[in-house]
């Protein structure tokens, strides 16, 4: 393995930061406004790309910017879970952005150069978090995701929206600067680093009992990641435009806060000192409670935007009670999830949005007979559901499948009871969607016979991420190898 | 030069009373004047710190007379940088103050520079002087200064805070001065370093203990430390916007000085945390008034006299730092006075720039504000998410050592207490952006569209470029703060 | 409020009083306060600096950094006491004195203001006539105080006395002449701006001099780096050098004195006064 | 009762002072007119000025002014003879200042007397909470 000193991540994270003032510069032409931010996306995509062959073959990327102290400095390191991560979030940018240039126009917003500013700011924090090299970094740019992002939540800038935001500071601010802080300061205090390092920084500083109370401080602090109780407001969050509720609460945000969970557990604790004091089982029952209390809310939701919120909440814990297996296989499977359900999640959203735009509806019940006026947009809604439920032939079967056979791997059978019920959970919830889409009487739907399909700038982006998800199950490689040699790193070999 | 320290602080003097002539022959020309003394000022302070760091502590002698004789200047680094912070941001705010002082003082504004101009000389010569009793003149010549200025704002209330502040600041310096008697009774001294080596031999002295306990307090009532604070939130909310921007950064911060400089110098860490015994019960003192500095804050309806509480907040902080007596505490407390300097000054310009336009920051007047200054308000905005300490800012890094500091003596209440302010700072402040952010009720009422594009209607341009200028320093000191306190602040204290 | 200050008085008074515990006795002549650098500045101070009124030579020279703060402590006091009390709104009511023929004039508010060349004198409704045998005593004195004055600036080197003693007798003349006749007849004779700029001069003579021992190589305020620019008695060259910076603390002290009291006695108006 | 009373005797010049001190002291907390307050401030800073002058004095000693430097040239100086200098010095530049103070301040008062045309604290705050 071998350590190469690079400028690609910086230039990476940069892309969008630069693009700003320009965006600001073209606020009058739309037109040239958008394609600047496509054109940002791109090169973004194509510099983590060019990045992906090396890592590949087991190396890293790394590059230190300040020296701020010690074991503490800003920087930034490539290895495979952040390379799955970054190229996951970044091709999903240039989708979403096509996407939203649709979604935008096609509602007439207000506002857009603040929300496209905003929206290239989140991602650069976004991909900024996924190469950190270590706490103090990732601190820095989950801060700066948590503040670019509340803009964007609150865009419409009405009283909901004004709620809105209020609890998603309040949880998010609050648990970071609350729990997290103290956290990572208390480590970098008692061990002198917060470089995440294969086995950990412990060595013996800690005891058992302050060791949970650190871990738990971390995996509650990291609140983007929609653990309970710290999870409601990401359907708050909702009120946002839906290609917010897109790419950043189905994928960039709430990845991050699974990311970070992953990182300090991998990173800062290692696998085998939570062996050692069983503090595996205490993230993974948090996980699980999670898993199925957030499917049972989704049952009982009208708002698809929320049905969906409490889909993702559950399927992030997923991701959090693989990688809290320790064990390879399990390990694999929750950060294969990360991309699988990414590409899944976002496509359910795209098609929500989708029916705004035509449609005007949000609610599920008004949705009865959408099916045939929509016929594009239902379809690829039934392929992004299949993902997530876990069923071929879509990529979210290979990553539960990944994640059964961890829980057979460490002998936890009751896991593997709770992934298979929120399994089933996930088809209870999704499945009365499409029964009331496509299997209605003349009578009961609400639609015409005529199709009304959303704009072209939303369609296309939605059949392009079910095709991805539908082509992820034949060719999973790229993310499987890396999150294989993720797993294989933080497991020491 | 070698008579750079020296030219730091008469520099600004002499634009005084220039500007003091040119306001009786030719008014326009106090501003240039001013402003040029101050620019000469920095230049020199940079100089010094330059000088300082690569070749060590410097010492000036006044008239040629050694000490303790005659008065020195005792420059290291610690004071080397407060010059630079003093000088650098009274100019900067001077700059940026041209428009307006002429809309709130209009007639006689060259004699506000000049009064400007003294205060500033007085924040310097207090940091850079190495004599108790000449500490004592500059501290006066600051508190007179201030007396007039505060008095200058509000029509209404001005007068009264300041008379107010008078009776407060006249028992503090008077207090100061009072321990500097007793210290002169026993050692005849007034050198600081000469007062030190004399002191060593006294430890077990009542006299030097009440001398001690006597200047502390002086101090403390000056800089506003709980719960000798109750004059701070009118004489600042009530004086004008040129002074309140520079003295709300400034003025505590020189006075937290002038305690790290009493403490270290003048009686010594052995003297404090092993002879006495009441450290702890100033970091608890200090944990109470970060918190309640942060309660009344939140109870405040007008962002000045919230930032005033919030600055008693923060007073807590450096004073805690450097009473945990540790590296780490102190290195904190050290970066804290840069920090806060610089942060409390980028939040006061954005409150200038809105008072300019608005005369007013209730915070029922702010709403619609984003739409109305994007620029003041983007500056206004990494301020407070640097007193909120939230990285790569450089509140957060003064933080981070402070509560490292904190965990190294064991003072967790301390540590809570800075959790629990930068959460209070983050609900207070964001409680304004979402004022700011969202339309006014009123608007709603009148306008239609609330979304329609508002009219913007900056500050002048000199505003807003310091106002940018020094918010996008509080990222540069963030990211370089490793190296500041490599190069200042741990070869100062080791 | 009372019981609260009670108890701070109380305690500050005991704080105060616990310190004395370890002082020396009173008057005690080997006392460290006597004993370490106040020794050096007795024997020395002759020999050094020419001066044998040793207050004056640390004042001066020793110390002579403070004193120039001081003097700035004095200008500030000025300048402050002017920018809060100047009121340069005019009147409401004026009456105007046609001076050849006695006819009083009532200008009523809101009226132009007038303005009839000197033959027109404004006068203060409320203001009365002092005393004949005061004025005349007074008009006797001032120039006398004032003499005083001088000397004791010039003298302050041999005897108890310097700049901020003679700057503050020479005021209190100004202030008798505006006590005895009226505020009118001081401004008249020292108008507003001159008096700004002597006390601006004042400190400026102060930091000049100070600055050209800076530029004449030496520190600042080294008085004995002036040798060159005076061309007599360059052994008494750190007594001139005091004399000099005493004529400036004089100069602003005087106009500071007559700023104060002409803006606080009037309210800042300077058309009526006690 | 004896130490305490010849421990006072011994030094009953600061006595004097911290009496004085005291009674500024409360005037300025204590007093309901801004003016006595302003009385107060200024005995509290006198009771200071007497202090440092008495630090200075010494048994059997004159003022520091040398004496027969225009005749035969006096000999040797001995510092016993001569009070201390530095103290006068110091409260010099104390006088002055507290004069200056007491300047801004009478000025602060006419202000709000102008502005309330009153000085009494407790009709200050009854006005400024009508408002």
């Amino acid at each position: 393995m071998q350590t190469i000193i690079s400028i690609k991540p910086l230039l990476a994270v940069l892309v969008s930061l630069f693009v700003i003032p320009v965006l600001i510069s073209s606020s009058g032409k739309p037109n040239v406004r958008e394609s600047w931010i496509f054109v940002s996306g791109v090169i973004k995509f194509l510099i983590i790309f060019s990045m992906l062959p090396v890592i590949l073959q087991g190396n890293q990327i790394v590059l230190t910017l300040f020296k701020i102290s010690p074991g503490a400095d800003i920087a930034f390191r490539v290895d495979a879970l952040g390379m799955l991560f970054a190229l996951v979030a970044s091709s999903l940018y240039i989708i979403t952005s096509i996407y939203s240039i649709g979604y935008m126009r096609g509602l007439n917003e207000h506002g857009q150069t603040r929300f496209v500013s905003f929206f290239a700011l989140a991602l650069t924090a976004t991909i900024g978090a996924a190469f950190s090299a270590n706490l103090l970094t990732l601190y820095l740019f989950y801060e700066l995701l948590s503040l670019s992002t509340y803009p964007l939540v609150v865009h419409h800038q009405d009283a909901k929206s004004r709620a809105s935001g209020r609890r998603y500071l309040t949880f998010i601010l609050g648990t970071s600067i609350g729990l997290v802080l103290p956290a990572m300061i208390y480590c970098y205090h008692a061990t002198g680093t917060l470089e995440f390092a294969p086995g950990g920084i412990f060595s013996g500083q800690l005891s058992k009992p302050s060791a949970t109370v650190l871990l738990l401080m971390f995996v509650f602090g990291f609140a983007k990641s929609g653990i309970m109780p710290f999870h409601s407001w990401l359907p708050a969050a909702m009120v946002a435009p839906t290609p917010v509720s897109a790419l950043l609460h189905a994928v960039a945000v709430v990845k991050v806060g699974v990311f970070s969970i992953i990182r300090v557990v991998t990173g800062i604790f290692g696998v085998d000192f939570l062996l050692s004091f069983n503090l595996g089982a205490w993230v993974a029952t948090i996980a699980s409670i999670t898993i199925v209390v957030s499917s049972c809310i989704a049952l009982t939701q009208d708002e698809l935007k929320r049905r969906l919120a409490y889909s993702t909440i559950g399927q992030l814990s997923y991701i959090v009670l693989g990688v809290a297996l320790l064990t390879p296989k399990g390990m694999t499977g929750g950060m294969l999830h990360i991309a699988m359900h990414a590409f899944g999640k976002i496509t359910l959203f795209f098609c929500a949005g989708a029916i705004f735009v035509a449609t005007g509806k949000k609610y599920i019940s008004q949705m009865v007979g959408i099916g045939k006026a929509m016929p594009i947009t239902m379809a690829a809604f039934f392929m992004g559901s299949l993902s997530i439920i876990g069923l071929p032939p879509t990529g979210g079967f290979i990553s539960k499948w990944y994640l059964v056979l961890g829980t057979l791997e460490g002998d936890h059978m009751i896991l593997l009871f709770v992934i298979l019920t929120s399994s089933l959970l996930n088809a209870a919830y999704f499945m009365p969607i499409f029964y009331k889409a496509f299997f209605c009487t003349k009578e009961e739907a609400m639609f015409g016979a005529k199709i009304v399909e959303a704009p072209m700038m939303c369609v296309v982006p939605l059949v392009i991420t079910a095709l991805i998800s539908f082509g992820l199950f034949f060719l999973p490689q790229p993310f499987l190898d890396l999150a294989g040699l993720a797993a294989k790193g933080f497991l020491g070999g | 030069m070698d008579n750079y320290p020296v030219l730091i602080v008469v520099a600004p003097l002499l634009a005084a009373l220039l500007a003091g002539f040119a306001a009786w022959i030719e008014e326009r020309l106090s501003y240039p004047i001013a402003l040029l003394g101050l620019a000469v000022s920095t230049f020199a302070a940079f100089e010094v710190l330059m000088q300082v760091i690569f070749f060590g502590p410097i010492r000036y002698e006044m008239a040629g007379w050694p000490p303790p004789m005659g008065i020195e200047y005792r420059i290291d680094l610690l004071n080397a940088m407060v010059l630079l912070i003093v000088s650098g941001i009274a100019f900067l705010n001077l700059l940026a103050s041209y428009e307006s002082v002429n809309q709130e003082i209009g007639d006689r504004t060259g004699s506000f520079y000049s009064i400007y101009c003294l205060f500033v000389t007085g924040l310097l010569g207090v940091t850079a002087t190495g004599d108790l009793f000449n500490l004592y003149v500059l501290i006066e010549i600051t508190s007179l200064t201030s007396y007039a200025m505060v008095a200058m704002g509000d029509r209404d209330r001005g007068a009264l805070a300041s008379l107010n502040y008078v009776f407060i600041g006249v028992i503090g310096a008077s207090f100061y001065l009072l321990g500097v008697g007793y210290l002169y009774i026993q050692t005849g001294s007034l050198n600081m370093t000469d007062v030190a080596i004399i002191l060593q031999d006294y430890h077990g002295s009542s006299t030097v203990l009440t001398a001690f306990v006597l200047c502390m307090v002086g101090v403390w009532i000056k800089m506003a430390f709980f719960p000798l604070h109750a004059w701070l939130p009118n004489a600042y909310s009530y004086s004008p916007v040129v002074f309140l921007r520079v003295v709300a950064p400034l003025m505590t911060k020189v006075m937290i000085y002038v305690m790290i400089r009493l403490m270290i110098t003048v009686f010594g860490f052995n003297y404090i945390f092993k002879t006495l015994n009441f450290a702890d019960a100033v970091v608890i003192l200090a944990t109470v008034a970060i918190i309640f500095g942060g309660v009344m804050a939140l109870a405040q309806k007008n962002l000045k006299k919230m930032l005033a509480y919030i600055i008693i907040s923060e007073i807590g902080y450096m004073v805690g730092g450097v009473w945990m007596g540790n590296q780490l505490g102190m290195t904190g407390a050290i970066l804290h006075i840069l920090n806060d300097a610089l942060m409390t000054f980028a939040v006061f310009l954005g409150v200038g720039n809105i008072i300019y336009q608005l005369k007013d920051v209730d915070f029922s007047n702010l709403g619609g504000l984003f739409g109305k200054m994007p620029w003041t308000m983007a500056g206004f905005v990494l301020a407070a998410f640097s007193i909120i300490g939230i990285p790569p800012t450089c509140g957060f890094f003064s933080k981070w050592y402070l509560i490292m500091g904190a965990f190294e003596k064991g003072a967790y209440h301390f540590a809570i207490a800075l959790i629990i302010s930068s959460l209070i700072c983050a609900v207070l402040f964001f409680r304004v952006f979402e004022i700011c952010f969202f339309p006014s009720s009123s608007q709603d009422n009148k306008q239609k569209d609330v979304h329609a594009p508002g009219k913007i209607e900056e500050a002048p341009v000199s505003m807003l470029i310091v106002s940018g200028f020094v918010s996008l320093s509080l990222i540069v000191v963030g990211l370089f703060s490793g190296t500041i306190v490599n190069m200042i602040i741990l070869p100062f204290l080791t | 409020m009372k019981f609260l200050g009670f108890i701070v008085v109380g305690l500050a008074g005991a704080i105060l009083l616990y310190g004395t515990g370890d002082f020396p006795d009173w008057g005690d002549p080997y006392s460290p306060a006597s004993l370490h650098i106040s020794k050096d500045y007795i024997e020395k101070a002759l020999d050094q600096t020419k001066v044998p009124n040793i207050v004056t030579a640390v004042l001066a020279d020793y110390r002579g950094f403070d004193t120039m703060f001081e003097t700035a402590v004095i200008f500030t006091a000025g300048l402050a006491c002017f920018l809060l009390l100047r009121d340069f709104r005019e009147k409401k009511e004026r009456f105007y004195r046609h001076t050849p023929t006695g006819v009083i004039l009532h200008v009523k508010a809101g009226k132009k203001i007038l303005d009839g060349g000197k033959e027109f004198e404004y006068m203060d409704k409320d203001w009365v006539p002092s005393d004949l045998i005061i004025k005349t005593v007074c008009r006797i004195l001032i120039p006398f105080i004032q003499i005083y004055a001088l000397y004791v600036v010039a003298h302050g080197d041999f005897s108890p006395g310097g700049g901020f003693q003679g700057g503050v007798i020479f005021g209190s003349s100004l202030i008798l002449l505006a006590i005895s006749y009226n505020l009118k007849t001081l401004v008249k004779r020292i108008s507003e701006k001159m008096l700004g700029v002597y006390a601006a001069l004042g400190v400026l003579i102060y930091l000049g001099i100070g600055v050209i021992c800076m530029l004449m190589g030496g520190q600042f305020l080294d008085y004995a780096k002036l040798a060159p620019l005076i061309p007599f008695d360059s052994n008494h060259i750190r007594a001139l050098g005091m004399l000099g910076i005493e004529i400036g603390v004089g100069i602003a002290v005087t106009a500071v004195m007559a700023i104060i009291y002409i803006n606080i006695v009037s309210e800042g108006r300077h058309d009526e006064g006690l | 009762m004896t130490d305490l009373l010849a421990l006072i005797v011994a030094k009953y010049n600061y006595w004097l002072y911290v009496i004085l001190m005291m009674i500024g002291l409360y005037a300025m907390i204590a007093k309901n007119n801004l003016i006595k307050k302003l009385v107060g401030m200024n005995i509290f800073q006198t009771a200071i000025i007497l202090f440092y002058i008495s630090i200075g004095y010494k048994k059997n000693a004159t003022l520091p002014i040398i004496e027969n430097v225009h005749g035969t040239g006096g000999g040797h100086i001995y510092a016993i003879d001569y009070i201390n200098p530095l103290p006068h010095v110091l409260m010099l530049t104390a006088i002055v200042v507290s004069v200056a103070t007491f300047g801004v301040a009478m000025a602060l008062a006419v202000r709000v007397y102008q502005r309330y045309k009153t000085l009494e604290e407790d009709e200050l705050r009854m006005r400024l909470s009508e408002k």
